[in-house]
């Protein structure tokens, strides 16, 4: 097994754990603390499985530069949405988690 | 030789104060003296480590910029390390003594 | 070799620890400093995978500015919602289904990684031949801002977008968490130099090794949020138009490079061999600036009061 | 017109660039003008890239010159020539009504966000690249999620947050599916994929389609994973949820359509029910839940988790042979005219009668007859009577659906067309009902402008029934 598949399996691992953060967790800033993991894990399946056989490849590490980027901006917005969210009286936890029927009214 | 010799003595050096600062961190009391294992052993252990590595390195360059590393690093600690003590401080932790345990 | 492999997998489990912590540990403030430290051992793990460039953002920009962010916001929600979750019987219950389709996933995503065709295409043959006329030496600068440019192009609009967007609803103005600390603005009188030199040589470097514009303008980012944690730097106000205009600025530069290239040349970011090194050196100039403010005021930019509108519509 | 403007597929992508990042650096409410003339200027581009593509087939364009796999490929065809025909014939009116509808405070960033909007469709469109798409996809999910909280209210924060969070989770399936298909391939050029790609599949192949194809049923939302729409765009202002509702969604079914047609198209028509099974859920509980909405503008935006079921219906009729694509093309782009045309309209009732309750229409019979028609024509195209877009649509997809001995998808289509009659006609009834004039909020005046561009929108979707067949032509070929 070289290094690159062994990451890209712990990748794989820590897509699952944030997709099921993102999902199942209450907290916003857990949520978006899940979908960073999200990303990293993808980011690491991309270069891992790439590199499996050892040599790097400047393309997906390329990509993931500017995933990595994407992913800060993402992540700044979603904190300055809870954060007014939060200010404005919403709570963190349970709010997001009812349905769309209940809310309406 | 001796170069080679030196470089590993010092590694080693840099390895077992590495390994005392996180004994402190583990066993050590309260935050200060936590801090107090920290700030002191690992940078000694830090400083040994780079000293160590620019002993090897292929060329001046090199060597100058692994050594730069560290009065950042210092720095760095330093003020991470009075910033977390005063937190503490502001907090109302005491210091731990010897005779309250 | 095996030592090689041993410590990946020393690492690869630390990194899942953390990760697990982060998401699991009932408080918050122990939550986003196992993130920070999931971020520093994923920048350990960018640098054994080769890639010292990721190494480099993922340390600048995913622990570090994404840690200084959630810190702040950490600040703001307090310790409200503690804990992992309600995790009573019916809610585990109803979870149930979610944690099985996960689990399937994840099975098969195993099963699928096991058992993997080897590549039929060799793209870092096809970089490493296409190099010469690329303008630069580095083969990940190449790839970024030359052969998948547009991909760059569109990536600094989405920064845009994101602070468009906390534009649009304003962030609000907390007590600072950080009590004043006197060692702070020594620190930063002495490392925001060292971060601009440091930044303008990585951003000189990337032509020919790790470096280049995003990583540079990570570092300026971040010298310029330690100016505000030394209190030398005021936060930014939405009404300072030479932010906004800066950024777009960068951007502008990029996109009138690309529209005049098309003109002349017919394509798309299609630089002619021979200026293609200095045209990709200015364009990451004017990113570089427009980056780093950009990164910077997803930090310090704060009001409570959106931006003054102007008294008169642009209407003729 | 190709002489006076060549290459119009780039400029698609950078005028709207330009001019958002102008706008942002003029500064808050500023670049209507920018906006409006270049979008103007996009819907000429996209007119003569459309005449390029009937005369002389698809057009490409290589990236900085590079050959796939090494750089990028932008390619046009008819179908997406449809695309962005149809993104910016729908932009231009809802940006005119913008201008006049939204307050200072709500048009503070909207010319920009929208122009970042409209770059990340019109590349979107344009992209042969599936990493390039990933770019794009964001692009457009964080200008969306921009666009809802634009009001600032907090149930509207709430909504982009919730937006925010499914569209990121989407995107991420769709790049780990990406990341696989680099791994077995080595390339992420969508035509050297189609190429690659052969049977037996290899499991992580599929995979690979099974994550992508649930981020862009995330993205698109497709029943059960539609939770995030209703608010957004029900809680949006209206020109914003006209944009989202017309358009939005319909760049991730785009890219899905591609690849189903593409690099997919060997090995995935086995799970082709899925989709369609998933589709008539959402036709059946979208209606359900507009026709018992408490707001109007849920209403609209339930209405448009049931339409997008239709897109979903035509995938088992892919290659059997009959006008599928056209059927789906049809199908989004009616809905798109429709669909804008009547959060325009419902926008105007909602600020005239000074309620956001679907009762608050009562008297719009006699205060906006213009709107109230405007509401009722895009109703005729989402319910399919003819001689509407949405007719034609439904009529052909009901005449392959039994073509290809698949009744049930016939069963569906019509009886979402009855189920949309009744939510439509609930409106229609409620308006032209007359209440006590005491008990109502005295009515707002409303600009006759803004009246006018949902009714152009409005009879748009109307008269596509009658002249369907240039998007038919353009559509030829697509998909061989």
């Amino acid at each position: 097994m070289s290094s690159g598949l062994l990451f890209a399996v712990v990748g794989c691992l820590l897509f699952v754990m944030g997709l099921g953060g993102i999902i199942l967790l209450d907290h916003l800033l857990r949520r978006i603390l899940a979908f960073n993991l999200l990303g990293s894990g993808i980011f690491l399946v991309l270069v891992g499985l790439a590199q499996r056989s050892g040599r790097p490849d400047p393309v997906p590490q390329a990509m993931v530069l500017t995933g990595i980027v994407v992913s800060v901006a993402a992540t700044a917005l979603a904190l300055a949405l809870a954060r007014r969210h939060q200010a404005a009286g919403g709570n963190t936890g349970q709010t997001d988690r009812t349905s769309p029927e209940e809310r309406h009214d | 030789m001796l170069l080679d010799l030196a470089s590993n003595l010092l590694l080693l050096a840099g390895g077992f104060f590495f390994c005392a600062g996180t004994v402190g961190l583990l066993r050590f009391p309260d935050v200060y003296t936590r801090l107090h294992a920290l700030a002191k052993a690992d940078n000694l252990g830090l400083g040994c480590l780079l000293a160590g590595l620019a002993l090897k390195a292929d060329s001046l360059v090199q060597a100058i910029k692994l050594l730069a590393i560290w009065p950042l690093v210092l720095v760095a600690s330093a003020v991470v390390g009075y910033a977390i003590a005063h937190r503490a401080d502001r907090l109302g932790i005491t210091p731990w003594q010897r005779d309250d345990r | 070799m095996n030592a090689a492999l041993a410590f990946d997998t020393l690492l690869a489990l630390l990194l899942l620890w953390s990760a697990w912590q982060a998401l699991s540990t009932p408080k918050l403030d122990r939550a986003v400093i196992m993130f920070i430290v999931f971020g520093l051992l994923l920048t350990l793990v960018w640098s054994r995978l080769d890639a010292p460039d990721i190494a480099l953002a993922e340390a600048a920009l995913g622990a570090g500015l994404t840690g200084t962010l959630l810190l702040d916001a950490l600040a703001a929600f307090g310790q409200t919602g503690q804990g992992a979750g309600s995790t009573g019987f019916m809610t585990t219950i109803r979870r149930f289904p979610t944690i099985l389709v996960l689990l399937v996933l994840l099975a098969a995503l195993l099963a699928a990684l096991s058992n993997l065709p080897l590549p039929t295409v060799n793209l870092p043959a096809m970089v490493a031949q296409q190099m010469p006329d690329s303008g630069v030496s580095h083969p990940v600068t190449a790839v970024l801002l030359n052969f998948r440019g547009y991909d760059t192009l569109l990536e600094v609009a989405v920064l845009m977008l994101a602070l468009l967007g906390i534009l649009t609803v304003g962030l609000p103005v907390e007590r600072p968490l950080l009590s004043r600390n006197l060692l702070v603005p020594i620190l930063a009188r002495y490392a925001v130099p060292l971060m601009t030199l440091a930044a303008i040589y990585l951003l000189w470097a990337g032509s020919h090794r790790p470096g280049g514009a995003f990583q540079a303008a990570a570092v300026l980012a971040a010298g310029v949020v330690l100016l505000n944690l030394a209190q030398v730097q005021p936060r930014w106000i939405p009404g300072q138009h030479w932010i906004r205009q800066l950024i777009s600025a960068g951007f502008l530069l990029f996109l009138c490079i690309a529209a005049l290239l098309l003109m002349l040349n017919g394509g798309l970011l299609h630089y002619p061999p021979d200026q293609a090194g200095l045209l990709i050196l200015l364009i990451e100039s004017g990113l570089t600036v427009s980056l780093a403010i950009n990164l910077a005021a997803f930090y310090l930019l704060r009001s409570d009061r959106p931006e003054p509108l102007p008294n008169q519509e642009d209407t003729p | 017109m190709t002489e006076l403007l060549p290459n119009p597929l780039v400029w698609l992508i950078l005028l709207p660039l330009g001019w958002a990042a102008l706008a942002f650096w003029l500064g808050p409410g500023r670049g209507r003008i920018l906006a409006l003339s270049g979008i103007t200027l996009q819907l000429l581009a996209a007119l003569s890239l459309a005449a390029d593509i009937l005369h002389h087939g698809t057009v490409t364009h290589l990236v900085g010159g590079w050959q796939e796999p090494l750089g990028i490929l932008l390619v046009s065809d008819g179908l997406s020539a449809v695309m962005l025909l149809l993104t910016q014939a729908v932009t231009l009116p809802v940006a005119i009504y913008a201008c006049q509808y939204l307050n200072r405070e709500n048009r503070r960033w909207f010319w920009p966000l929208t122009g970042f909007l409209l770059a990340g469709m019109n590349a979107l469109y344009l992209s042969g690249d599936l990493f390039n798409l990933y770019v794009t996809l964001e692009l457009i999910g964080l200008a969306a999620v921009g666009l809802v909280a634009v009001g600032g209210r907090s149930e509207q924060v709430a909504a982009a947050l919730r937006y925010l969070l499914a569209s990121l989770a989407g995107s991420g399936c769709f790049l780990l599916g990406v990341a696989l298909l680099y791994g077995c391939y080595g390339t992420v050029s969508s035509r050297l994929l189609a190429e690659l790609i052969n049977v037996p599949t290899p499991p992580a192949v599929w995979l690979a389609a099974v994550l992508i194809c649930a981020g862009l049923f995330l993205k698109t939302a497709l029943f059960p994973l539609h939770f995030w729409l209703p608010p957004a765009h029900g809680g949006a202002p209206a020109p914003i949820s006209a944009l989202l509702s017309a358009l939005v969604v319909k760049a991730s079914f785009y890219v899905l359509l591609r690849l189903w047609l593409g690099p997919f198209a060997g090995f995935i028509a086995p799970l082709a029910w899925l989709p369609a099974l998933l589709g008539s859920l959402a036709i059946l509980w979208g209606s359900w839940q507009a026709i018992r909405a408490d707001r109007l503008k849920m209403l609209v935006a339930y209405s448009t988790v049931a339409q997008l079921g239709y897109l979903f219906l035509v995938f088992p009729l892919f290659g059997t042979g009959s006008m599928a694509l056209q059927v789906g093309v049809l199908q989004a782009v009616a809905h798109g005219l429709a669909k804008a045309a009547m959060f325009l309209a419902a926008g105007l009732l909602i600020k005239a009668g000074g309620s956001e309750r679907v009762a608050g229409v009562s008297h719009a019979a006699n205060q906006l007859p213009v709107t109230l028609f405007a509401f009722a024509l895009a109703g005729i195209s989402l319910m399919g009577l003819p001689p509407s877009g949405g007719f034609l649509a439904k009529w052909l997809l009901i005449d392959a659906a039994l073509a290809a001995g698949q009744v049930w998808i016939a069963v569906v289509a019509i009886s979402g067309g009855l189920l949309a009659s009744v939510y439509v006609f609930r409106v229609l009834l409620l308006a032209f009902r007359d209440t006590e004039e005491g008990d109502r909020p005295r009515p707002q005046p409303v600009a006759a402008g803004m009246e006018w561009t949902a009714f152009t929108l409005a009879v748009a979707g109307v008269g596509l029934g009658l002249a369907a067949m240039p998007l038919f032509r353009l559509l030829e070929g697509v998909g061989r």
